[in-house]
């Protein structure tokens, strides 16, 4: 079995070299072929991989592949673990990636860079598999920083325009603060059972709860919730959670498939694949996971906001992603983690969709991101219009999609929560839904329907994308429309995970909602019933009135709440916090500690001082040496009447 | 008592001449009072029974050696007039310090002198007791090798002073001992055949 | 009778004029020299002295050679003096001072 | 002559004779130069025996191996006494490597008396080898304060516009530091009746003799290391340094501050390192965080460097003297080994990063003149190979997972968690710091549009460059992917380490 | 009185030097100035045969004579060997200086030999006369030499200088030994030192006797406060005899310290190590940090010297064996590289133009890369960098005077070795850094180049293989 977890890996690892090393060599085509096909395989062995799992009921795979390092009795191994959580995971990733792959044919055709490109998804979807395959922390986070240093490239990948450049940059560090926090977590686990392996560190879970540290004196906390959290903290920044979620908006610089592929379907959602694979250790702490739903329900909602105001196509569809996340994020600190996965499985799908629709839509406005520069484009892009609408109504949750059965089932399961902060979740999340809607749909007909307000010379040729842009398109609608409809019992009510995913018996909200789960179509039709629904319908309804039928009405609101607007067009301050502030201040102490403390202190008083010091001396007491014959007599005789008085005296 | 009052006086006039050396604004007088003070020692050192030396001092120091300074000075064209300015300026340094020099020898000598071997005056030596004569036994003797280093000491202040002050005057007339032994009569002696005159 | 604290006192007034006259003396190298002298003949009655009351007469033998080397020393230092003289046509203490510092 | 005796005496005597050679050097250095030839061939000629080393190196045990033993003073038992354990093989190894690859960098950048820079390389190699090889303090002593010369020649000469001012700096700091340092061993000497470090490490010292030694010790390897707040020297000397200078005393010469470290203040003085870590500690951390903040406003990208590689140093420190802050914490020795092996681990690491990016900035020196970031931008356009290059020893610079700058920060981290939150969480800050300076600079240089004409005009790396840094980049990511072979080496030792300084001396 | 012809063979060494000295100055009178090389050679074949005598008897065994003011031992028989051959050396840098100069006479030669027969004097002196007249023996040869070129008017000034501070030093140096007579009955040292011992440590008198010797010492040496003289001499000397000065009398001078320090007023040794103290910090001090403001090289060195002279006197403090092998060591080693020092300053000289400003120094490594390094190995060897001779030097003598736990003394001599790092430094920068600023060619004959080669290579080789010296050294106190 082994060989297969390795083919699935290194197959795109090598692509991605190869397409990376000598893409001058092997050109486009043949850096497209490689790659693609390594990605081809890597997909469908692991669909094998999943069909293996689910269907033919192989044991969970925890294996050694070679052994990074032994010190101190810390084993540093690199190996998998390959269970159904991670088997799914592998699914999705490879998938999505392997669609992406096919559009970027499309979308990249014209780019310079082009088989840099193909080499850097490639080597992403290694890094991603690594980091969902690892059965150990060492290789969790390898993976985990891998995701990130392709993602900066990638954001960077347009490295003349200044803005990708900033944005990538900005990524990274964000993501790095994260990183601190998860290195820290790892740092603790280490401390607490003196293994990064996960069976060995999920078997002293309890044990660590127990273990008490103290950060501030006086005042011991649990080293499992201090673990935990910290390993949170880096979940949050790889997930964009607030208050780190300020990357990814900004990462939509970087190409579109970048933005489908990275940053909405697979690597933002490291954060809660690495929450739902340490359930075992979540589990035990309370805190962590209240903690988690707080942060995770502040997001859902209040990056949904953001999204009403934006005007870049992607950026909205970014704010979306992030709300969809803390929604994922919510599931999770309400120990439903399967439903957290679930809505990331249906999420990745659909929001791809949506990205690489956007991006046919930018390609064929020629690279026009502002949807105030769109409107009417139903007529010209019919594939894309549909895809998008199956996209858009999967993400608000429109009966019978994907995104109807995992939103639902999460909304549901956070109402039966009972852990601290789960009410102010409930309520997060259910508004967010009302919200959700209308800047879907405000986008929606914003770029499709009322006015066209193209500019002349792109309509000349605006006309549908080609095929390889369309294909994934249609590829990545079907699933967001009808993958709900199977997964759904089995995923959330069902023993799908198995072991993967552990549940204390007192926290299982999914559990109880299962007692009354009764088929998919029982589902929905309760889901008639709940105010989710028409929520959302509130929410299409007034995008509708106010950017089809009253299009003033937005400007009149606008100056109605100048102060709430300017909030959220200024992003909560966030931006200017991390852009302005906090790097102002950084170097502020930079300057201060480098021309105050090294230049000034230490070299100009310290060093120079003392060098100063004896120069001066020495002017001064070579001064004494005044080349007369009595001066230099004079000093003899003080000499010696030093020392006779010396001796006399002394 | 007798010595006593010779020693005070003695020791005065030797005190009171070398102050007349320090103080003096013309080298010349300097030169007069350190031949005093010369004098004066020697009449001291009598006192203490060592004749020889005061010989030597008087003919050696007096003799010689001032004779010497007094030529030096006379030698050297020196305006006289500007050589003791400042004097009274430097005065009060000068006097603090010997000043001080002074106390701490004379409070080592009076005060604090019981470690001297020799406190008390030692009898006079014998009626027959020469001096010179003790002083000439050791000196071969015990001090030769001393006394081979006093003379190279000489020939070496006597080479050292002629390399540094004899001076070759362009067109001076001197002598070369080389070349006088080595001439021989046909470079001195030259014979001329003439014809023979004829008056 | 004569004891050898006076002597001793003596001697040490005698080196510390010396002295004094090494300080006061700013403008004519000779009068160093003779200050020099000075020194010497305190030094001697030192010896002399000891030597008396010692009853040893290595002390007197000292101040033979002491005498003797200051003599070859007086005419090193006044042939120094001459060359000094003719060189800088001053013997002023205080136009030695070309090298300092 | 055993084997440690040829290669250390090789590269000097060869060095020598390189000068020699020098002689016959062309004024436009054209034709077939001998000096340069002979140099590389020595240099890989030593490299080529040093692996020797490694292969005969039996990991098993924690002796002295090749060891060679003569008196040399027999007067105060000094002797000429070589041999190397798991410490001192890696800085063995990675100085020999680098040699060669200094050596090629230098290959026809050095204009003015290339002969006398090549020996001077080469000389300054048998030097470095011999410091680390040296199993007599006073042998040690003479190796390591030998260095200095060379190495000051070789700013001075060779160096930028302000290099007098900055060699005599690095000197005067070096030395001071190392003066004391020999007080020390006299002191030691005087205790145990011999040189013999491993003498000085079975020494019984009560805990006031052994403050002042430790205390001796800091002052020489703090200054080398370099420690906050006797860091100054190092941003001076790395600017005005060429290249080939700036690799080697990055690489190299950092080290001895390390490994004086684990050789001496540790073993010798364990009392007074425990009674005194939280001074270690304090500035290990101070290093990290308060260098991080320099690193972040430098304007120039050596001394930017520079900067980070006094604050990668700190790691160094900190895992060598968390040791007995874990065993206050956790009660058991758990963890120390991990701290002290990452200490090792970022050494090795830093000398194969740190070595890369001066050289990288050597290459970009070389033909625009400059090494201000102001002057860059856009690089990327017209040096895609090298962009790509420097962007990858970045990324190991900031310490990525997969490459050896994050192996040595994890452990240490790691070990430093044990002892205590805040230390792990300070150190753990040069996630976010070192990152922000190194991509910071990256963003600047090589990023962007092409920036001005003298940027446009570039061209990317030629066959030498790109061998240079290739191979370098190639170890960065091995030693990141496996450091096992390394550790290994190691681990004996430094357990054995380690048991000898948790053993209190009285 | 019977007349004993007392044992001549220990002082063989000094008859042969002394009649030596007459040949010399016979043949000189008859050699005319076109064979005044002539002179050289004999001179030369004197040292030869003096040091082949001094140092040919053996090392062993102790050797009183002339009634107890005599002694040959082993320290004695090491430091007229190397005397002898450093003013060998001496004669032989300094033939092309003179030469250049119109002042190639005999009596340099000659004013040498007697220099060195005081040296001889003083290193076997047993007794404060012999020591004395040693002492005046050296003295007057030197001032003789210093205002050797009789047309500067700068060596004339530095003459009278020397001249006067040398006299008031040994009118000190005399009264103190004539106090020190006073007190033990006896001029020579072994009694001294037994009288000594019975009168015990605290005789305020011996102190003050002591006292008065010290500033003799110190003055030969050249110790803060008592060396004021030695910049202006240095600086103001023709630079041959700069050289001599700065050589050979050493020797004599760390004899004169020995002999009477230790083998006389031996049990007064608190007192005296404790004004060695004193006189060594500031030596350190003002030597090393003035120094560093000199412009002029032979003043530099001459600064130099007095750090160096604080060196050695830390030795001496340390009161003990060690130290005084490490003081003799030190001493040694710096004579030599004093030799190497000023005789590239010799070379480097001209005609008219003595070398003695520091720019002089400018790219010498474009000009004679050859002796840049030599000058670059003196420096370092004089900062005390290993693997150069100056580092076991300090070495030796920094472990002399821990061993003693004067830890704190130690610290201030490498804080003060580090400043003094610093003008050392300044030469290299000056000699590798920098640009020539003339392009003389560098001319000197042969067998200078070759000696000063071997002189400046000896420094590395005792760095190298330090054994033997240290050996030697420390053989030669039983």
């Amino acid at each position: 079995m082994e060989n297969t977890y390795l083919a699935i890996v290194l197959g795109p690892l090598i692509a991605a070299v190869i397409a990376g090393l000598f893409g001058r060599q092997i050109g486009r085509v043949g850096a497209h072929t490689i790659t693609i096909l390594a990605v081809a395989v890597s997909c469908a062995l692991s669909i094998l991989v999943l069909k293996g799992q689910l269907i033919d009921g192989d044991p969970a795979y925890n294996g050694t592949v070679y052994t990074w390092m032994v010190t101190d009795g810390v084993n540093m191994e690199i190996g998998f673990l390959v269970d159904r959580l991670t088997a799914l995971m592998m699914t999705v990733v490879t998938f999505v990636s392997l669609m992406v792959h096919v559009y970027t044919i499309g979308y990249m055709h014209d780019d310079p860079g082009y088989q840099r490109f193909f080499s850097y998804i490639s080597l992403f979807t290694f890094a991603m598999l690594m980091l969902v395959m690892a059965n150990n922390f060492l290789q969790l986070f390898f993976g985990w920083e891998a995701v990130g240093v392709v993602s900066y490239l990638l954001i960077g990948f347009w490295y003349t325009r200044p803005t990708a450049i900033f944005a990538n940059m900005k990524a990274f560090l964000v993501n790095r603060v994260g990183d601190f926090g998860f290195l820290l977590g790892i740092a603790a686990i280490v401390h607490f059972t003196g293994s990064l392996d996960y069976a060995e560190v999920f078997t002293q879970a309890e044990s660590m709860q127990g273990r008490q540290i103290e950060i501030f004196d006086g005042l011991p906390w649990s080293g499992l919730t201090v673990a935990c959290i910290c390993l949170f903290i880096g979940a949050m920044g790889k997930s964009a959670q607030v208050p780190l979620h300020v990357w990814l908006p900004d990462s939509m610089e970087g190409p579109t498939p970048i933005s489908a592929l990275i940053h909405a379907a697979t690597m933002v959602t490291a954060g809660v694949f690495m929450v739902a694979r340490m359930s075992p250790l979540f589990e035990y702490s309370e805190v962590a996971l209240s903690f988690v739903l707080v942060i995770g329900a502040t997001t859902a909602l209040f990056t949904g906001f953001l999204g009403v105001v934006q005007n870049d196509i992607k950026r909205v569809i970014a704010y979306s992603t992030l709300s969809q996340l803390g929604y994922m994020m919510v599931a999770l600190g309400a120990s439903a983690y399967a439903a957290g996965i679930f809505h990331l499985g249906t999420h990745a799908f659909f929001k791809a969709l949506l990205f690489l629709a956007a991006g046919s839509v930018i390609i064929g406005l020629h690279h026009e991101q502002d949807i105030r520069r769109m409107g009417g484009l139903k007529k010209y892009m019919p594939i894309t219009y549909w895809t998008s609408l199956i996209g858009s109504l999967a993400l608000i949750g429109f009966p019978g999609t994907a995104g109807f059965f995992s939103k639902d089932a999460l909304i549901e399961a956070v109402h039966g929560a009972t852990r601290a902060g789960s009410s102010y979740a409930y309520w997060c999340v259910l508004l967010g839904v009302f919200i959700t809607a209308l800047y879907t749909f405000r986008l929606f007909f914003l770029v499709f329907h009322g006015a066209e307000r193209i500019d002349d010379d792109a309509r000349g040729h605006l006309q549908e994308s080609p095929w390889v842009v369309w294909v994934p398109l249609v590829m990545l609608a079907i699933p967001s429309l009808l993958i709900g409809w199977p997964t759904i019992g089995p995923v959330l009510f069902g023993d799908f995970f198995g072991a993967a995913i552990f549940v204390l018996p007192g926290n299982d909200v999914l559990g109880e909602l299962g007692q009354g789960f009764h088929g998919a179509w029982g589902f929905l039709v309760h889901g008639l019933t709940s105010p989710v629904l028409y929520l959302a319908g509130a929410g299409v309804g007034v995008a509708w009135f106010c950017y089809l039928r009253r299009p003033d009405l937005p400007e009149t609101l606008r100056a109605r709440f100048a102060a709430v607007h300017t909030l959220l067009m200024n992003k909560y301050y966030a931006d200017i916090l991390v852009e302005k502030i906090i790097p102002k201040g950084s170097t502020g102490v930079g300057t201060l500690f480098w021309r105050i403390g090294d230049v000034v202190l230490i070299d100009g008083a310290a060093v120079n001082g003392s060098a100063k010091l004896v120069g001066w001396a020495a002017g001064v007491i070579r001064y004494m040496q005044t080349g007369y014959l009595y001066t230099y007599a004079f000093a003899m005789i003080i000499g010696l009447s030093a020392l006779i008085g010396w001796v006399l005296w002394a | 008592m007798v010595l006593q009052v010779y020693f005070w006086a003695l020791a005065l006039l030797l005190l009171g001449a070398s102050l007349g050396v320090i103080t003096s604004r013309n080298p010349v007088f300097s030169a007069l009072w350190l031949v005093l003070a010369f004098v004066t020692s020697a009449v001291l050192w009598i006192l203490l029974e060592a004749e020889f030396l005061a010989i030597v001092l008087v003919l050696v120091y007096v003799g010689a050696v001032m004779v010497l300074f007094l030529f030096v000075i006379m030698m050297l064209d020196i305006d006289l007039d500007t050589l003791k300015k400042g004097f009274v300026r430097f005065a009060p340094v000068g006097a603090i310090v010997a000043f001080i020099i002074a106390i701490e020898l004379v409070t080592v000598f009076v005060i604090r002198s019981t470690g001297l071997p020799v406190l008390a005056n030692p009898p006079p030596h014998p009626a027959g007791y020469s001096n010179t004569k003790e002083l000439g036994a050791v000196l071969y003797t015990e001090h030769v090798y001393a006394f081979e280093l006093a003379s190279f000491l000489l020939l070496l202040a006597i080479v050292a002073a002629i390399t540094l002050t004899m001076r070759r005057r362009p067109g001076l007339k001197r002598q070369d001992i080389a070349r006088q032994v080595a001439v021989q009569a046909k470079d001195r002696v030259r014979l001329v055949s003439m014809p023979v005159e004829k008056d | 009778m004569l004891g050898l604290t006076q002597y001793l006192i003596l001697s040490a007034l005698l080196f510390s004029i010396s002295v004094a006259g090494i300080f006061l003396n700013r403008k004519n190298v000779l009068l160093l020299l003779m200050c020099i002298e000075l020194m010497l003949l305190a030094v001697n009655f030192n010896f002399i002295a000891f030597s008396r009351f010692l009853g040893d007469t290595s002390g007197q033998v000292f101040v033979f050679f002491i005498l003797t080397v200051a003599a070859a020393e007086a005419a090193i230092g006044l042939a120094i003096l001459i060359v000094l003289f003719r060189s800088k046509r001053t013997i002023n203490v205080e136009d030695l001072d070309v090298m300092k510092g | 002559m055993g084997l440690l005796s040829i290669i250390i005496w090789l590269p000097i005597v060869g060095g020598i004779a390189v000068i020699a050679t020098g002689r016959n050097v062309s004024e436009d250095g054209s034709g077939f130069r001998l000096d340069r030839w002979l140099t590389l061939l020595i240099s890989v000629l030593v490299f080529l025996l040093s692996l020797q080393l490694y292969l005969g190196f039996d990991s098993g045990t924690a002796a002295m191996q090749f060891v060679e033993q003569k008196p040399w003073i027999r007067a105060f038992n000094v002797e000429y006494f070589l041999g190397i354990d798991g410490i001192s093989l890696p800085l063995i190894l990675l100085t020999t490597f680098l040699t060669p690859l200094v050596v090629i960098s230098g290959w026809d950048v050095i204009k003015k008396r290339p002969a006398q820079y090549f020996a001077a390389f080469l000389i300054l190699e048998g030097l470095m080898l011999g410091v680390f090889a040296a199993l007599d303090a006073l042998l040690f002593y003479v190796f390591w304060e030998a260095m200095l010369i060379p190495m000051f020649l070789i700013i001075g000469i060779w160096g930028g516009e302000r290099r007098v001012y900055a060699t005599v700096k690095f000197f005067l700091f070096t030395f001071l530091g190392s003066v004391f340092m020999l007080i020390a061993l006299i002191y030691l000497y005087l205790q145990t009746g011999s040189y013999r470090i491993l003498d000085f490490h079975a020494a019984p010292l009560s805990i006031d003799q052994q403050i002042p030694i430790f205390l001796a010790f800091l002052v020489a390897f703090a200054v080398k290391v370099p420690m906050w707040p006797v860091h100054t020297w190092l941003p001076d000397a790395h600017v005005e340094a060429p290249t080939g200078g700036s690799v080697v005393l990055a690489a190299v010469l950092l080290k001895m501050g390390g490994y004086g470290f684990v050789r001496f203040s540790l073993p010798i003085t364990p009392d007074a390192s425990q009674t005194l870590d939280w001074l270690m500690i304090g500035l290990s951390l101070i290093a990290v965080v308060y260098i991080g903040f320099v690193a972040l406003v430098q304007q120039d990208m050596k001394k930017l460097i520079a900067y980070s590689s006094i604050a990668h140093m700190g790691f160094v420190t900190l895992g060598f003297f968390v040791a007995w802050e874990i065993f206050a914490g956790t009660g058991d020795l758990a963890g120390i080994t991990m701290g002290i092996t990452g200490g090792m681990l970022q050494m090795i690491s830093h000398g194969f990063i740190s070595a890369a990016l001066f050289l990288c900035v050597g290459v970009m020196y070389e033909r625009m003149h400059s090494r201000q970031i102001a002057d860059y931008g856009g690089v990327v356009n017209t040096m895609p190979k090298f962009a790509a290059l420097m962007v990858f020893f970045a990324l190991a610079n900031a310490g990525l997972p997969g490459t050896s700058g994050f192996v040595g920060e994890f452990l240490v981290i790691l070990a430093s968690f044990k002892a205590n939150f805040w230390y792990a969480f300070l150190a753990a800050t040069t996630l976010v710091l070192g990152a922000a300076y190194t991509l910071w600079m990256i963003k600047r240089v090589i990023f962007g549009a092409v920036r001005n004409e003298a940027v446009a005009q570039l061209t990317d790396l030629n066959g030498r460059e790109f061998f240079v840094l290739g191979i370098l980049a190639v170890f960065v990511l091995g030693l990141g992917l496996w450091p096992a072979p390394l550790v290994d080496v190691m681990s004996v030792t430094v357990e054995n380490l380690v048991a000898h300084i948790m053993n209190p001396k009285f | 009185m019977a007349f004993l012809t007392p044992d001549l063979n220990p002082a063989l060494a000094e008859i042969v030097l002394g009649s030596g000295i007459c040949v010399v100055l016979l043949a000189d009178l008859f050699i005319s100035d076109r064979w005044r090389d002539l002179t050289f050679a004999i001179a030369m074949a004197v040292l030869v045969a003096t040091a082949w005598v001094a140092g040919g008897i053996g090392l062993n065994g102790v050797e009183i004579t002339f009634d107890g003011s005599f002694i040959a031992d082993p320290l004695a028989r090491v430091l007229k060997l190397l005397s002898a051959l450093v003013v060998a050396v001496v004669f032989l840098y300094s033939r092309a200086y003179l030469k250049d100069r119109d002042i190639y006479k005999g009596e340099y030669y000659l004013l040498g030999l007697f220099a060195l027969l005081g040296i001889f004097v003083m290193i076997s002196a047993y007794s404060m006369l012999t020591m004395y007249l040693g002492l005046e023996m050296l003295s007057l040869s030197l001032y003789a030499l210093v205002a050797f070129d009789r047309e500067s008017p700068v060596a004339a000034e530095a003459a009278i200088k020397y001249f006067v501070l040398g006299a008031i030093a040994s009118g000190c140096l005399l009264y103190g030994m004539s106090i020190i007579y006073g007190v033990t009955g006896s001029l020579l040292l072994p009694e001294i030192n037994a009288a000594l011992l019975q009168s015990g440590p605290n005789d305020i008198v011996a102190l003050v006797g002591l006292a008065f010797i010290m500033v003799g010492i110190a003055f030969k040496f050249g110790a803060v406060p008592f060396h004021m003289w030695l910049p202006d001499v240095y600086q103001g000397a023709p630079t041959c005899v700069t050289l001599f000065i700065g050589t050979a009398p050493k020797l004599g001078a760390l004899a004169l310290a020995i002999r009477v320090l230790f083998e006389g007023l031996g049990p007064i040794a608190t007192s005296w190590e404790a004004m060695l103290t004193v006189l060594a910090v500031l030596s350190l001090g003002i030597g090393n940090v003035v120094a560093i403001v000199q412009t002029s090289m032979k003043r530099m060195l001459a600064y130099s010297t007095i750090g160096h002279v604080g060196f050695i006197f830390l030795g001496l403090l340390a009161g003990t064996e060690a130290g005084l092998e490490a003081s003799l060591f030190y001493t040694i080693v710096y004579v030599m590289m004093a030799a190497a020092a000023f005789g590239v300053l010799i070379l480097m000289s001209r005609r008219g133009f003595d070398a003695d400003a520091l720019d002089d120094f400018k790219g010498l490594n474009e000009r004679s890369p050859w002796f840049a390094a030599i000058m670059m190995l003196v420096m370092i060897s004089m900062i005390g960098v290993p693997p150069l001779a100056g580092f076991y030097a300090k070495w030796w003598v920094l472990a002399a005077i821990l061993d003693q736990g004067h830890l704190w003394l130690a610290v201030t001599a490498v804080m003060f070795s580090v400043i003094g790092a610093f003008y050392y430094l300044r030469i290299l920068k000056l000699m590798y850094f920098d640009e020539p600023e003339n392009v003389i060619e560098l001319d000197a004959p042969f067998d200078m180049r070759l000696v000063l080669s071997i002189n400046g290579a000896l420094l590395l080789a005792i760095g190298l293989f330090p054994d033997r010296l240290i050996a030697i050294c420390a053989g030669v106190f039983p």
